[in-house]
């Protein structure tokens, strides 16, 4: 790209071109960057705003003028005295529940939809791309329209409402997108490789256990993320398929949020959303650079 | 020569034979939850099943019902105001952002992180901020209004005729920051010698990206359009959390309707019709394309 | 007689289009043969359908005069051998020598002997506990003929190793794949489409086009007596030169004129009578060209053109009769362009085509 | 304190001879998460607990659109809860018909509930083929006309004494900057508003021909014409409501931010939490100041059929527990709902609630939608008054139409 420095009449070009800090491309560049930048923190830092401030402040002053008076009671609540109905126990017993429940949930997904993708790229059989174009589609129905024929599935195999049925259930809804990305991934390894190991005498889990899977590092990050978020995050699933004394994290958030006490305590809300979205949140600050990298692998090629 | 045939091909059916097992998962998930589960709907949805299915059938008369229902044409044109705002604004944007930090900027993994968090936290918790911050009385509004500017309105979430634009800020808030990593990613993926060739040929920057470097990207985009165009069709808990569908029913939207009605009205022929209108125009659009992208030979 | 490896009408098709067609080939214990010819010719598919890893649509395979057409790889005693190497690249160069043997459950005592005798062999013994990412391209590949080399078997394939390679490189691991049969004995099928590789390196060539074998012969045939026009324009660098004429009779003899320039056919063993009157293309390589710089008749007389002087040799490419020739001569020759030469052919050397069949006459 | 030990101990007196001293976790989902609601909630728990069981608690926060779906895919999908809260009338018709439900009719037998039941119409909705299937805790009016003393005092006008008054005052109250009626974004929020303004304005006999008789003419006519007047001003009224829930549009009655909100008597709950007194910081007007009739609607418990015989037996418990005397005094109060029983005592009922129970007395009651319409039907009609509401170039003449429609292919 050109710079769009213009030298001075006169001036000679010579040696290393000038280069200024601020030049009007590097103004552009990082101004734009900063305004979208400051769109996308806006949101999170009234909600931590927000959640450090008393109600009494909340109502008097603007939701982005930060706290007057720094108080950590509403993390406190949020976390162990919030009520619902009767249980006045915060979010801190659907913490458990929530790892309870995204643990197997993800890595049984994750194994299925990678074994999946990994059959689909390398060991393609007749009818495969049906099913697989029907995932595909699959991806675009609506949660709530499957719940029923999910509900009589389970019901029929007789673990509605174990946290198992919860993993199957996620699992299913997991699949279209993550063995979107595991095909294109394994598609995407030189095909030469899976043919050497036939070679070498590697059946099918043999390859994907030896040779596949320890290739495929940065897409299974790339799953585990996406899944861990969109697990944590459940709430639908989370509610229908469990029972109150397993109920996800996000049951809670929900009951703590649409249970107004007379006045909405927002800064109990944002704690609580807060809390709630700590672990993805985290994930992601933790792994994003991982999550770019394994996107790169999994969704450039195809 | 000592042709004599091998003792026979194996059946078809066996060979691959693992690769089958394997499969079983997906083919069950395709066939009885996907498929099944979406006939069911179909054969459902001619029926006047209210609390429970129940197989009476009753024609077309859930259909007739719902197309003479208000508050499913508003959902429908929600729906394309949404879905068609959110393919051009976050595909744009996201492509934007991503080309930007594709300038070998500093702070590279600061702006991303910045970008993509939103992404980790669910719709629930985006529609409740952004309700917040969207809250006239003490949001943007009250905020501009404060510092002067009193005849400032802006309050999309009670203003019936731009309400879904509110919507469409917070789940762009929530979602660019995918795209833009995929198109980043993407952008990654292009040939260094593109852009050497591109910049001493004196083509501008914003030919080659448009004429080039986005042709390049084709499998990239097909990805991202997968996952935008799968979020579109299904939004619902974002709306929930920021409007409830209102003010009145000018925020509705089509999954909302199914679940209403499957629910909330206990009509679920209704609430099934409803769903089998929405996947008939999705396998309209989705089937022939994907079979063509998905069902192909993809190596010869 | 024992073949190594025979094929019997194999096809295969991908969908409507028709890769490999009926194809015919028994290839002998200990042979080097190449399968040459551009990309899409079928070559690399022929080859993963010997080993296994594409299925034919018909037709039967072969190995040591077992039908192995429906065995998995692993069964059939092959090894193979990758463009791109097709190292794991999360193994030491060990665990990649020694992968196969383990999945097939040999003994510890027996693969550390294999994989010690491999590295011997192709002196890759200090690079063991290497990660194939910290390999030069050439060690990467001689660790790839390792892994085909401990397996121990009847056969080796070979998919174009030495295409990702340098220049330098590849003809120095193309030595030392000569050397490697030499010493072995082992048959070994080479997939290329480098003319160079495939006439240094062959027993037998199999020039291939659209699926089908062109000829199948030893270097020097294939070189000096091509079956056909695609086989003798395929080798050779430059490529023959062709010349469109007819037969005619000149002194009760046979001879070929083109745009009224006649050239004595004596010396060329036809296989067939030479009618007056047929459209004919003659073939002849550029160092089978002679120029004389004494003068000739107007009819025999060329003009140098362009002059390419590579050390060894000289290039000239000359204007004749409305053709444009290329012709190789000692590098000690030197001709300023525009110098006026006398042509003639070495007609035993030379190759006669139908015009309309371009099958060999 | 002592209305709740007291409460205690006259739950276990009354069910001892039931022989159910083993304590069974019974899992009891509801959605009554709200601050006035949660406190009557914890009343039932406390109520079963003193049998020796053990109430687990399973709210589920939203209003019933977010629980209702769950409680019926798990009693569908086999995993069935201990008890749940429905509103009675016709929500679970389908569940009982299905077999899923519990026949409490012994229960009922043993313990009168045909004697003490008032008005016998609560007990009606919950019997399908003579048996009794759910046992109803309260009694919930929708037609109160709850009012900010505060808001007219500032507005200085006097609290308005029926609908029309109101309507006359609002002019005032926007120019004193308070919202004359509050009306939160909640679908069922604008159609119960509706309901209310039309019981009152149109009268008994109207409202039952359009929705029990669902008499299309009656709803296009001249009569609901009027109300649907009525409801054009309510909606000019409500304009500046920016709340969703129904308790928010409550609070900004209790800070005087709005004059008034036409509500059933669940608010009250909001107002006592507030420490508000009715007479002095509020006024409510039963039937709107128009009409002196209450309806019926309200709350009830059904009982899925358990396999666990402990269970089963935990659920009688529960059954009686919930229509015990002192159990409904203490819920009630909590509540701001009438008990269910004639035969208690509420005399620690405030203003309002004295008024319901006056109008209760009277017999001046009728069967509300939730009974007389099913959910289907609810639901349309929520749909168009909360497009009414928020919607001023839908006009009433055209909503009337729609409704018409709503109660032509009503069921």
């Amino acid at each position: 790209m050109p710079d769009p420095v213009v030298l001075k009449s006169g001036a000679e070009p010579w040696g290393a071109k000038p280069r200024r800090a601020l030049s009007r491309r590097n103004i552009v560049l990082y101004g734009t960057l900063l305004v979208a930048a400051l769109y996308y923190l806006l949101p999170l830092y009234v909600m931590i705003v927000t959640s450090l401030k008393g109600m009494p402040e909340i109502r008097l002053g603007n939701i982005f003028s930060p706290p007057v008076e720094i108080t950590f009671e509403p993390w406190a609540k949020a976390w162990a005295t919030a009520c619902t109905g009767l249980n006045c126990d915060g979010l801190s017993r659907g913490f458990w529940n929530s790892v309870r429940i995204t643990v197997p949930s993800t890595l049984i997904s994750i194994l299925v939809a990678s074994v999946n993708g990994y059959a689909l790229a390398n060991w393609r059989f007749k009818g495969a791309e049906v099913f697989f174009t029907i995932l595909i589609v699959g991806a675009f129905i609506p949660y709530q329209v499957m719940i029923y024929p999910i509900v009589i599935v389970l019901r029929e195999m007789g673990i509605y409402g174990t946290l198992t049925g919860l993993v199957i259930v996620h699992t299913i809804f997991g699949m279209p997108i993550l063995t979107l990305l595991f095909r294109n991934y394994f598609a995407s390894l030189p095909e030469e490789l899976f043919k050497a190991a036939r070679i070498d005498g590697a059946g099918f889990w043999q390859i994907y256990g030896r040779i596949m899977l320890p290739m495929s590092m940065p897409i299974f990050v790339v799953a585990m993320i996406l899944q861990i978020t969109g697990i944590w995050n459940d709430f639908l699933f989370g509610v229908v398929f469990t029972r109150p004394d397993t109920y996800p994290m996000t049951v809670q958030l929900n009951n703590i949020v649409n249970s107004v006490q007379g006045v909405k305590e927002y800064n109990v809300n944002m704690a609580a959303t807060l809390l709630t979205g700590a672990v993805p949140l985290i994930v992601y600050f933790v792994s994003g650079r991982l999550f770019v990298r394994g996107i790169a692998a999994g969704a450039v090629k195809g | 020569m000592t042709g004599q045939p091998h003792a026979g091909r194996p059946s078809q059916l066996l060979r691959n034979l693992n690769a089958k097992i394997a499969s079983i998962p997906m083919i069950l998930t395709a066939v009885v939850i996907f498929l099944g589960g979406t006939i069911w709907t179909v054969v459902y949805s001619f029926t006047n099943s209210k609390l429970l299915p129940r197989a009476k059938f009753v024609g077309f008369d859930q259909y007739e019902r719902l197309w003479a229902a208000p508050r499913w044409i508003v959902s429908i044109e929600n729906l394309a105001i949404y879905g068609l705002f959110t393919l051009v604004f976050s595909l744009v944007i996201g492509f934007v952002l991503a080309a930007l930090m594709d300038q070998k900027i500093r702070f590279e993994n600061t702006f991303r992180t910045i970008f993509l968090y939103p992404f980790a936290l669910s719709f629930i918790v985006t529609g409740l901020v952004w309700q917040w911050i969207l809250n006239p009385e003490f949001g943007v509004q009250s905020v501009v209004r404060a510092l002067g500017w009193e005849s400032f309105a802006f309050d999309p979430l009670y203003n019936s005729k731009i309400v879904i634009y509110g919507v469409l800020i917070a789940g762009l808030w929530q979602g660019t920051g995918l795209v833009m990593c995929l198109l980043l990613a993407g952008l990654r993926g292009i040939d260094e010698d593109i852009w050497k060739a591109a910049r001493v040929d004196g083509i501008p920057m914003w030919r080659t990206y448009l004429f080039i470097v986005i042709p390049m990207m084709r499998p990239v985009f097909i990805t991202t359009l997968v996952i935008i165009a799968s979020g579109i069709v299904k939004v619902y808990d974002l709306v929930v959390a920021q409007t409830s569908g209102g003010p009145g029913i000018s925020s509705e939207v089509p999954a909302k309707y199914v679940y209403d009605y499957m629910f909330l009205a206990q009509n679920l022929g209704q609430g099934f019709a409803a769903s089998t209108m929405m996947l008939v125009t999705v396998a309209i659009i989705i089937v022939p394309w994907a079979y063509l992208e998905f069902g192909g030979r993809k190596r010869a | 007689m024992q073949h190594s490896v025979s094929i019997r009408d194999l096809s295969l098709s991908f969908g409507s289009v028709s890769v490999l067609k009926d194809l015919n080939l028994d290839i002998g214990e200990g042979e080097f043969l190449v399968l040459l010819g551009s990309s899409g010719c079928g070559k690399s598919t022929l080859l993963n359908c010997i080993a296994g890893l594409l299925e034919p649509t018909g037709g039967q395979i072969f190995i040591r005069d077992r039908n192995v057409t429906w065995e998995e790889p692993k069964d059939r005693g092959i090894g193979m051998v990758f463009q791109s190497y097709a190292l794991y690249p999360q193994m030491t160069v060990e665990k990649n020598l020694s992968f196969g043997l383990k999945v097939a459950g040999m003994a510890k005592a027996e693969i550390d002997k294999r994989v010690a005798r491999a590295a011997e062999i192709l002196q890759i013994g200090p690079l063991l506990k290497r990660k194939p990412s910290a390999l030069s391209g050439g060690q990467r590949q001689r660790v790839a003929i390792g892994r085909a080399l401990v397996r121990d078997v009847d056969v080796f394939l070979f998919d174009e190793p030495l295409s990702n390679l340098d220049a330098k490189l590849r003809s120095e691991l193309r030595v030392e794949i000569k050397r490697l049969h030499q010493s072995l004995k082992n048959t070994m099928i080479y997939v290329t489409h480098d003319q160079i590789e495939a006439l240094t390196l062959a027993d037998r060539i199999a020039i291939m086009k659209s699926g089908v074998i062109q000829q199948l012969a030893d270097p020097n045939t294939i070189y000096n007596m091509p079956r056909n026009m695609f086989v003798a324009g395929f080798i050779g660098s430059p490529s023959m030169n062709f010349l469109h004429g007819e037969i005619v009779e000149r002194g009760g003899r046979p001879a070929f004129a083109t745009n009224g320039v006649d050239f004595s056919l004596d010396g060329y063993a036809a296989g067939e009578a030479l009618q007056p009157g047929r459209k004919v293309v003659l073939g002849v390589r550029p160092e089978h060209v002679k120029v004389d710089e004494d003068g000739a008749e107007e009819a025999h007389r060329a003009t140098v053109d362009i002059e390419e002087p590579m050390g060894a040799d000289n290039l000239l490419w000359l204007k004749h009769a409305g053709h444009s020739m290329s012709v190789r001569v000692g590098g000690a020759r030197r001709f300023a362009p525009g110098t006026a030469v006398r042509l003639s052919f070495d007609m035993g050397l030379a190759s006669l085509f139908d015009a309309g069949t371009e099958e060999r006459i | 304190m002592k209305i709740r030990s007291m409460a205690a101990v006259l739950a276990a007196s009354v069910l001892l001879p039931l022989g159910a001293a083993n304590a069974t976790d019974l899992e009891v989902t509801h959605w009554w998460t709200s601050g006035g609601e949660a406190a009557a909630v914890a009343e039932l728990a406390k109520a079963f607990d003193a049998t020796g069981n053990k109430w687990v608690d399973g709210a589920i926060a939203g209003s019933g659109g977010t629980a209702r779906p769950i409680m019926i895919s798990r009693i569908t999908g086999g995993d069935p809860m201990g008890a749940t809260q429905f509103n009675h009338g016709r929500q679970a018709e389908e569940l009982v018909e299905a077999g899923l439900m519990r026949d409490l009719t012994d229960v009922a037998t043993r313990e009168h509930w045909k004697d003490v039941i008032k008005p016998a119409s609560l007990l009606d909705s919950c019997t399908i083929d003579g048996k009794i299937y759910c046992a109803p805790v309260n009694i919930h009016s929708w037609q109160w006309l709850w009012l900010s003393n505060a808001a007219f005092e500032k507005a200085g006008v006097a609290v308005p004494k029926n609908w029309d008054e109101f309507v006359a005052a609002a002019p005032a109250l926007e120019k004193a900057g308070i919202v004359p009626l509050a009306v939160g974004g909640q679908a069922w929020q604008a159609s119960g508003a509706f309901d209310v303004l039309m019981l009152a304005l149109a009268g008994k006999d109207t409202f039952y021909k359009v929705f029990k008789d669902k008499d299309a003419d009656m709803a296009a006519g001249p009569e609901m014409a009027k109300v649907f007047k009525a409801a054009d001003d309510a909606r000019r009224m409500s304009k500046g409501t920016n709340v969703q829930d129904w308790n928010q549009a409550t609070n900004m009655v209790i800070t005087g931010k709005a004059g008034g909100q036409i509500m059933g008597d669940w608010a009250q709950g909001e107002f006592a939490l507030a420490g508000q007194v009715a007479g002095k910081d509020y006024s409510c007007l039963p039937g709107l100041g128009v009409t002196d009739v209450i309806a019926t609607g309200g709350d009830a418990f059904y009982f899925p059929l358990l396999k666990d015989e402990e269970k089963s037996k935990a659920q009688e418990v529960l059954a009686s527990t919930l229509l015990a005397p002192a159990t409904q005094v203490a819920f009630n109060l909590k509540k701001g709902s009438l008990p269910v029983r004639g035969d208690v005592d509420l005399a620690a009922a405030n203003d309002c609630m004295k008024k319901g129970l006056d109008i209760l007395a009277k017999g001046n009651v009728i069967e509300w939608t939730d009974q007389l319409l099913s959910a289907d039907t609810q639901k349309q009609k929520e749909d168009l008054f909360s497009e009414f509401f928020a919607n001023p170039s839908l006009t009433p003449e055209d909503a009337q139409k729609r409704f018409a429609e709503i109660i032509a292919s009503a069921d």
